[in-house]
């Protein structure tokens, strides 16, 4: 708890804060004091100097403070001058002022001494920004805020609080307060009434403090706390529970994703193409391109590479299809050699040149992060987004292949290929189309795909075994049998990984798959009819 | 009798000549040229041939059920990989106390990962023989299982080819884990000697690869011997036309199976023979990659004709030592190219451009002239 | 001596005695008959409750129009398809439902696809060889020798179906004709009790025709013969008694002008022909 | 072309000035210590380059990590042949590439040393490739310098470990975690390889001795490039939840990082809660990360590119001058090969001779400049001494170093907190000459034995 004592001593300074009347300015000697004893007293000092600071009521002091958190407060050697780095990428940084304000251009990283930060004092700004936060207009920040001080409340806040709460119009913050109190005084006080609060509660800190209790020597408290913790425990395991499902699923939905192109290429063209992955990989660099092409917006390039990951994969495909499949038709072992090459060369095309390094692919912020269901159960954002993704390109593959000329065409080429033809439809361009379809729903993949792993060059080898397996399970040519495969098979594997760790979950998968193959040779959904036999 | 019989026919003559010759040429060329002859054959190239003669037995294995009974076997590194850890464990046990901990029982990477006692699928590796058994019966025994399962159950072309994929990726996965007992990742390594003879001298190197050598021609005329009877007749049989051979009343997955434990364990000594002449064997020898690979060496060379085999296996590996050496990037291109021109122009490889196409099963060997020749 | 002479007289009685080439048993009755079979792919009913009894050494016609379920039938005869209902037995032993192809055709059933199968890159000597009645087992094939007697053998069905010359080249360059000539051969060599052509004369020349129906006529009696042919002409010079397949099921039976005036017949292939 | 020549001279002027005034105080120190008794025998003829191994994969998986490590090793011999080689001797580099395939780095090795006669290897990245070489290198008696942060519980004659061994990276880094942030509860996630696995054994005796008890530590394996760090991340969130301060020590291995740290961001695990400190994360990994989320997570090196000193800076202009790209990063395996270079450098200056025999005695106490502003010393266990950061990611992909040690630390091969290896130690100056010496029975195990021969 030796934090959230600091933490204390912190929120006392800050309250003095509110109560004097705030932001009038220092005088600029006076503040150039305070962030000298900031910049040269020892890390175990410099929270002292912090409290100072914050103390000092300068209008100011709030951004000396962040930029202080995130490591850009600094001092120019030669002038002795204090700035806040604006720019820190490269050997030249852009700065301003930190006292007037100015900005003072590009200067050279070697003239510029940062003022050291670590975690422990990040933790304390933190408090202390929370704390001044509680008074902020938005209710959003007030409720991160209150949840924040949850477990790092001290006497000084405690009496406070009530009276906040007073004045707290949103129900939500005011809740969070409570906790934070009842916490407080389960803890500090072993308040035997504050323990009913926390029955219930699955915040962590409120656990702690139950579990604190339950140590305590008061019987009455004991008996509340071990009750309390009892229905805690209940609902955590449901919560567990949801959880593990969500995690299969959300992993179920990237291999239906990885697998799905496949279905198409392989299941409906009998072609085994082991240059998917590298398809795929085409996609996640389009989202990296164009998130190089529009910097600053990085959710609008990740939207637009939607499409445009579809259309480089796609003719990628095209290509692939005119070049080499063609010539294979009918020696789907061929294919396989073939296409095997032909991921060979993309891959060390994509080493050569872009470059051998991963790329970073921003995670605009609608995606990161996560939706908080309850304080134990939150789901997280990119992955509720690829699960929808995953069931909206199903979908819409389901659609093509049911309801358009091409679906029908694609399926009636697949059956009688002679009789396709005599019928006036012409099979090349139906293998063609459907080539590219399959690649483009790759690409599509790799757009999913670059906000969950890395891009880089060998992001396709890691799903190409995966997506096979998948199609094989779930009976070739079987769209249904693809989505219901993908989706089983992470289920189980995250199923069996808490108990047999994540090596052994994928082994034991292998190896059902194998043994699920012997039993029912052509999958799940297998093709019947004499056309499936020989 | 069946394995006579390639003795009496010309190819496999030529191919034995030219091989045991290579075989003499070295030698000679190792032991009796001065060092800074020109035509000094060094222990390194000496090695390194051996490891060529090592993928190109391993190469025969699989154009035997690829060529000639039309199993594309994507696991063939699984039970490569098999043999060699059988080698490598026995090679361990003969480290002895020599380890840097100078435990005479556990190998290092035992130690260090404090483990107590050696696990009982160690035992008896300390002794040769045993060890050169499981060589043979490990790799075999997993091909049996499998084998059994896959072809009662008719599982054939793509179907097969990627569950035998599966088979040997999820062997890599088991045996990156350290607690498997194989040394993750790290394999097996740091070896002292084999049957006394330490490793490090130039005449065990040159001992080794005669070995393999006389390994891949016994491994050669086995697989000649199967092809030219008449079940090497009704494995082609079963490639072309599997339901009609059933007609004709063979047991068609007991065929698939014979063959396919057969190659395995050759599969398995190619591995055994790798092992001490590269001195190392680790799981990256399961990866998919490799087996893959090693399909490509046949292709390249010219399916069902096992000297093909040989030929691609040679021509693939010496290329990627030359090559990785001078252009490391092209080295990755001018491989996938070679993938594609091979499948999509040189369906026949390499042996179909040197002879006439339609001899990939030469007259030769039809029963008649073999009676002839008896 | 007479010892030998009297077991060999007797091996009617004792069954472990029979000849490893046709165990089967048709003392009692027809040598194969199929009861109530059904099969149905996806819905669609290809064998719908159908009966049909063959007598030891009968040659029996089968025609009707596509999809009637004629190959369908002998795939269930020969063990490749496994009906939803009914059952097949071959002779009074062998209930084909429990066994698997290599069985079948080890117990004396030999089949004539309706796209002639050979073995394309093996010669057509080889085709033969390994058609040849022997011990398929793996090990006695690994290590089984070209004897003499077997050679003639050979040379006698090559004689029959006039590939002698060509004994040598691979099968795949035959003609389409030479093809269903060899495969005929291939049936020859098994020794079947029970031969299944499938339309055996597609593709041939008038003359090669009436070979065929004569190889096909000498072979019955010794042997039953089931012949599926759309050929009128050739069924005709070769039928003695006809069965009309129709979706499934037993449409007429009898002989051919018999089944050739029956309404529901004439009515099928005048449907078939408007 | 002229800029780059400029700036690559002037650098070189700078350090090498330092490098031969540090010398020389260091050979009178040798002269004291019984040390240097070495002296050159044949000298060979001035005119004939010494030549110089690289071993690093500049294709296949590792290609990511190595290949910059090759352009460190040109770019080094590049400088010191304008200074005028070594000995009035040119410096030849010798580059094959072993493909990310680990038999095949013992073939290049033996290549390197049989067919192409070098003097000297830089070389390998990942422990297995190392172990594959070692024989081949003890064989033919060459020399290698290994640049990268490894699992110790290895000291070869022949081999030379410039990266830190765990006591010089690990150990210093949870008493930090221990000491400054108050850590009481401890995550040990790994990819299951060596280097995590003995990494986690030493922390784990390490830990248990400072009276951590062992349902505080959670120790958690996962496969190369795993990428579905859900579950995982949920059960640390958990186990971080039970009220005491939570830190995970990570030896993940390159590719899983990026997903890890991602889920960590997205399942609202920030550095404040539970700081992550990584040993195989350095700026070449971050910069292929979004690093946004990642502020404040930790890592333990013996360098940062953002360590504030001319000689870092000289390097890192020199660097992107070499690479001509003005964002390329520096990271801690360059330095190491950097203290190598300079360390062989100095030892054959002092030998007199590129001889092996003769740069193995005299390299033992060399000391030469690293890039922290310090220096490093060459051990007689073949490891070197170091300086330990701790520094915080920022979100310019950079580290901001918290907490170094007061001084360098001295590498140990045989960790103290093994039971197979407390006993030993290793020493190869003459008499001892063993690198795996028991002080309890007092004898040398298998490796001198097979040295003597």
């Amino acid at each position: 708890m030796s934090t959230s004592k600091l933490l204390g001593r912190a929120l006392f300074a800050c309250f003095l804060l509110w109560a004097g009347d705030l932001l009038a300015q220092t005088e600029d000697a006076e503040a150039h004091q305070l962030l000298t004893v900031l910049a040269e007293s020892s890390s175990t000092q410099k929270k002292a100097a912090v409290l100072q600071i914050a103390g000092s009521g300068d209008v100011r002091s709030r951004g000396w403070l962040e930029s202080f958190a995130n490591n850009k407060l600094g001092r120019i050697e030669s002038s002795g001058q204090f700035i806040i780095v604006l720019e820190n990428r490269g050997r030249n940084w852009t700065v301003e002022s930190a006292l007037t304000g100015e900005n003072l251009g590009e200067i050279s990283r070697r003239d510029i001494d940062t003022v050291r930060v670590n975690n422990a004092l990040r933790n304390e700004l933190e408090g202390i920004l929370s704390v001044i936060d509680l008074k902020s207009p938005e209710e959003h920040s007030r409720l991160t805020a209150a949840r924040a001080l949850k477990g790092s409340v001290d006497g000084t806040l405690a009496e406070r609080l009530p009276e906040l709460m007073n004045d707290e119009k949103s129900d939500a913050v005011r809740a969070a307060l409570t906790e934070a109190l009842a916490i407080y005084k389960v803890e500090e006080q072993g308040d035997v009434a504050a323990v009913a609060t926390l029955s219930g509660s699955l915040n962590s800190e409120a656990r702690a403090a139950l579990q604190q209790a339950m140590r305590s020597d008061d019987a009455a408290l004991v008996a509340a706390a071990t009750e309390a913790m009892a229905s805690i425990e209940q609902k955590l395991t449901l919560n567990r529970a949801a959880e593990t499902l969500y995690f299969g699923l959300s992993l179920g939905s990237v291999l239906v994703l990885a697998a799905i192109g496949l279905a198409i290429t392989f299941g409906v063209m009998g072609v085994i193409n082991m240059a998917h992955g590298e398809l795929m990989m085409l996609g996640a660099y389009t989202t990296w391109g164009m998130q190089q092409l529009m910097p600053g917006q990085p959710g609008l390039a990740l939207i637009l590479s939607i499409p445009a990951g579809f259309l480089v994969a796609a003719l990628a495909g095209v290509a692939i299809e005119r070049t080499v499949i063609q010539h294979l038709k009918g020696r789907p072992l061929e294919t396989l050699l073939a296409t095997f090459g032909v991921s060979l060369i993309l891959q060390q095309l994509v080493r050569t040149v872009i470059s051998p390094l991963n790329r970073t692919v921003i995670t605009p912020d609608w995606m990161s992060g996560s939706v908080m269901i309850n304080e134990a159960l939150s789901l997280t954002l990119n992955r509720l987004y690829v699960i929808g993704f995953a069931l909206v390109v199903f979908a819409g593959l389901m659609l093509i292949m049911r309801k358009t000329r091409l679906g029908l065409e694609v399926r009636a080429v697949t059956q009688n290929r002679a009789m396709a033809r005599s019928m006036g439809i012409k099979a090349t361009k139906v293998d063609i189309l459907t080539f590219a379809l399959g690649s483009g729903v790759a690409g599509l993949a790799g757009v999913a795909l670059s906000q969950i792993t890395n891009v880089g060059p060998n992001l396709g080898q890691a799903y190409i075994i995966d997506s096979f397996m998948v199609v094989v399970f779930g009976g070739v040519g079987n769209l249904w049998g693809t989505l219901l495969a993908g989706m089983a098979l992470g289920t189980i594997n995250q199923l069996l990984e808490p108990w047999a760790g994540a090596v052994l979950a994928k082994i034991l998968v292998l190896v059902f798959i194998i043994l699920f193959i012997q039993k029912r040779p052509r999958g799940l959904f297998p093709q019947k009819g004499r056309a499936a036999e020989g | 009798m069946w394995l006579t019989r390639p003795l009496q026919e010309r190819s496999t003559r030529i191919f034995l000549g030219v091989l045991f010759a290579a075989l003499a040429i070295v030698s000679v060329l190792h032991v009796f040229m001065p060092q800074d002859s020109a035509l000094y054959v060094s222990a390194y190239t000496v090695t390194l041939l051996g490891k060529y003669l090592c993928y190109a037995l391993l190469a025969v294995a699989v154009d035997l059920v690829w060529g000639y009974l039309g199993i594309l076997s994507l696991g063939h590194g699984a039970f490569f990989a098999l043999g060699g850890y059988a080698m490598g464990m026995y090679l361990m046990r003969q480290i002895g106390d020599r380890g840097v901990y100078g435990d005479p029982i556990l190998p290092d990477f035992m130690v260090f990962l404090n483990w107590q006692e050696l696990p009982w699928y160690w035992l008896g590796f300390d002794m040769a023989w045993f060890a050169f058994i499981m060589v043979l019966l490990a790799p075999g025994l997993l091909a049996l299982v499998f084998g059994f399962l896959a072809f009662r159950s008719r599982v054939t072309g793509v179907y097969l080819s990627i569950i035998t994929q599966a088979l040997t990726f999820a062997l890599m996965l088991a045996f990156f884990r350290n607690e498997m007992g194989f040394g993750g990742n790290n394999g097996l390594t740091d070896f002292k000697d084999i049957l006394g003879f330490d490793l490090r001298t130039d005449a065990t190197r040159l001992g080794l690869f005669i070995a393999t050598g006389i390994a891949l021609a016994i491994g050669y005329v086995i697989c000649r011997g199967i092809v030219t009877s008449k079940l090497g007749r009704v494995s082609v049989a079963c490639r072309d036309a599997e339901a009609r051979t059933r007609f004709l009343g063979y047991r068609v997955e007991r065929v698939q199976l014979f063959v396919f434990v057969v190659s395995a364990m050759l599969a398995g000594v190619a591995g055994a023979l790798y092992v001490p002449q590269v001195g190392i064997i680790n799981p990256s020898e399961f990866s998919p990659l490799f087996s893959i690979e090693i399909v490509v060496w046949v292709a390249l060379g010219g399916r069902a004709t096992l000297y093909g085999a040989v030929i691609g296996a040679i021509l693939v590996n010496y290329g990627k030592t030359v090559f990785t050496g001078i252009m490391p990037d092209a080295w990755l291109f001018a491989l996938g190219g070679l993938f594609v021109l091979v499948t999509v122009f040189l369906p026949k490889g390499i042996a179909g451009l040197l002879f006439k196409p339609g001899k990939s099963r030469d007259a030769s060997n039809t029963p008649s002239a073999q009676e002839a020749a008896a | 001596m007479s010892i030998f002479q009297e077991l060999t007289n007797r091996d009617q009685v004792f069954e472990f005695l029979t000849p490893a080439t046709s165990p089967v048993d048709v003392r009692h009755g027809p040598i194969l008959y199929l009861e109530d079979v059904n099969v149905s792919f996806d819905g669609f009913k290809a064998i719908n409750n159908l009966n049909l009894t063959i007598d030891d050494g009968e040659l029996r016609c089968i025609i009707g129009p596509n999809g009637a379920g004629k190959t369908t039938m002998m795939d269930i005869i020969t063990g490749k398809t496994r009906p939803d209902t009914g059952s097949v037995w071959f002779g009074s032993r062998h209930n084909l439902l429990t066994l698997s192809e290599p069985d079948i055709a080890s117990l004396g059933i030999g089949r004539k696809f309706q796209k002639p199968t050979v073995f394309e890159a093996l010669t057509v000597f080889e085709n033969l060889e390994l058609a040849m009645a022997a011990d398929k087992r793996v090990f006695p094939t690994l290590t089984a020798l070209m004897k003499p007697e077997y050679r003639e053998r050979i040379d006698e069905v090559l004689e029959m179906i006039g590939l002698k010359e060509l004994h040598h080249a691979l099968a795949g360059i035959l003609s389409h004709g030479q093809k269903q000539w060899l495969e005929i051969g291939m049936l020859l060599m098994q020794k079947p009790r029970l031969l299944l052509v499938d339309e055996p004369v597609a593709g041939m020349t008038e003359q090669e025709m009436e070979r065929t129906a004569e190889l096909l006529i000498s072979l019955a009696g010794k042997q039953s013969v089931v012949v599926v042919e759309h050929d009128m002409g050739f069924v005709r010079s070769i039928a003695r008694k006809v069965t009309v397949l129709h979706q499934g099921s037993v449409l007429a039976e009898g002989s051919m002008d018999q089944v050739s005036n029956h309404p529901d017949v004439i009515k099928v292939y005048l449907g078939e022909e408007a | 072309m002229q800029k780059r020549v400029a700036l690559l001279t002037n650098g070189a002027t700078h350090s090498n000035a330092k490098d031969d005034e540090m010398s020389i105080k260091k050979h009178v120190k040798l002269g004291l210590s019984a040390l240097a008794l070495s002296i050159s025998f044949n000298s060979v003829a001035a005119e004939d380059p010494i030549r110089v191994g690289i071993l690093h994969s500049l294709s296949g998986t590792m290609a990511i990590s190595e290949s910059t490590l090759k352009d460190t090793m040109l770019m080094l011999i590049e400088k010191q042949n304008e200074a005028g080689g070594v000995l009035g001797r040119q410096l030849e580099p010798v580059v094959v590439d072993p493909a990310s395939n680990w038999p095949l780095f013992a073939e290049k090795a033996r290549e390197l040393l049989a067919k192409e006669k070098v003097d000297v290897i830089f070389g390998n990245w990942t422990s297995v490739s190392r172990k594959s070489v070692l024989p081949v290198i003890e064989e033919l008696n060459g020399l290698l310098f290994y640049p990268v942060q490894y699992e110790g519980e290895e000291s070869s004659q022949n081999v030379f470990y410039t990266g830190a061994a765990p006591n010089q990276q690990a150990i210093p880094a949870v008493d930090y975690l221990m000491n400054d942030i108050g850590v009481e509860r401890w995550v040990l996630a790994g990819t299951d390889y060596v280097y995590p696995r003995t990494t986690n054994k030493i922390l784990e005796t390490y830990l248990k001795d400072k009276g951590v008890a062992a349902e505080d530590i959670m120790v958690n394996y996962t496969p190369f490039g795993h990428s579905n760090w859900q579950a995982i991340v949920s059960d640390i969130k958990a186990f971080g939840g039970a009220g005491k301060k939570t830190a995970v020590v990570s030896t993940i291995n390159g590719d899983a990082n990026v997903p890890f740290y991602r889920e960590l961001g997205n399942q609202g695990i920030d550095a404040a809660d539970i700081p992550v400190v990584a040993f195989s994360v350095g700026e070449q990994e971050l910069s292929g990360i979004d690093t946004g989320p990642l502020v404040g997570h930790l890592a333990a090196w013996n360098y940062f590119m953002s360590v504030e000193s001319d000689a870092n800076y000289d390097f890192i202009d020199a660097w992107v001058a070499h690479t001509g790209n003005e964002e390329a990063v520096t990271n801690d395996p360059m330095e190491a090969h950097y203290i190598g270079f300079n360390m062989y450098i100095e030892a054959v200056k002092k030998a007199g001779t590129a001889d092996v025999d003769a740069v193995k005695d005299a390299i033992i106490g060399v000391s030469v400049p690293n890039l922290t502003g310090g220096f490093a010393t060459m051990m007689p266990n073949h490891h070197i001494t170091k300086p330990v950061l701790i520094g915080e990611i920022q979100d310019n992909g950079q580290f901001s170093v918290v907490w170094e040690t007061p001084s360098t630390v001295a590498g140990d091969a045989w960790s103290d907190f093994l039971p197979g290896s407390k006993d030993l130690i290793s020493d190869w100056r003459k008499p001892l000459f063993c690198g795996n010496f028991n002080v309890v029975s007092g004898t040398c195990g298998a490796q001198a034995n097979v040295a003597n021969k």
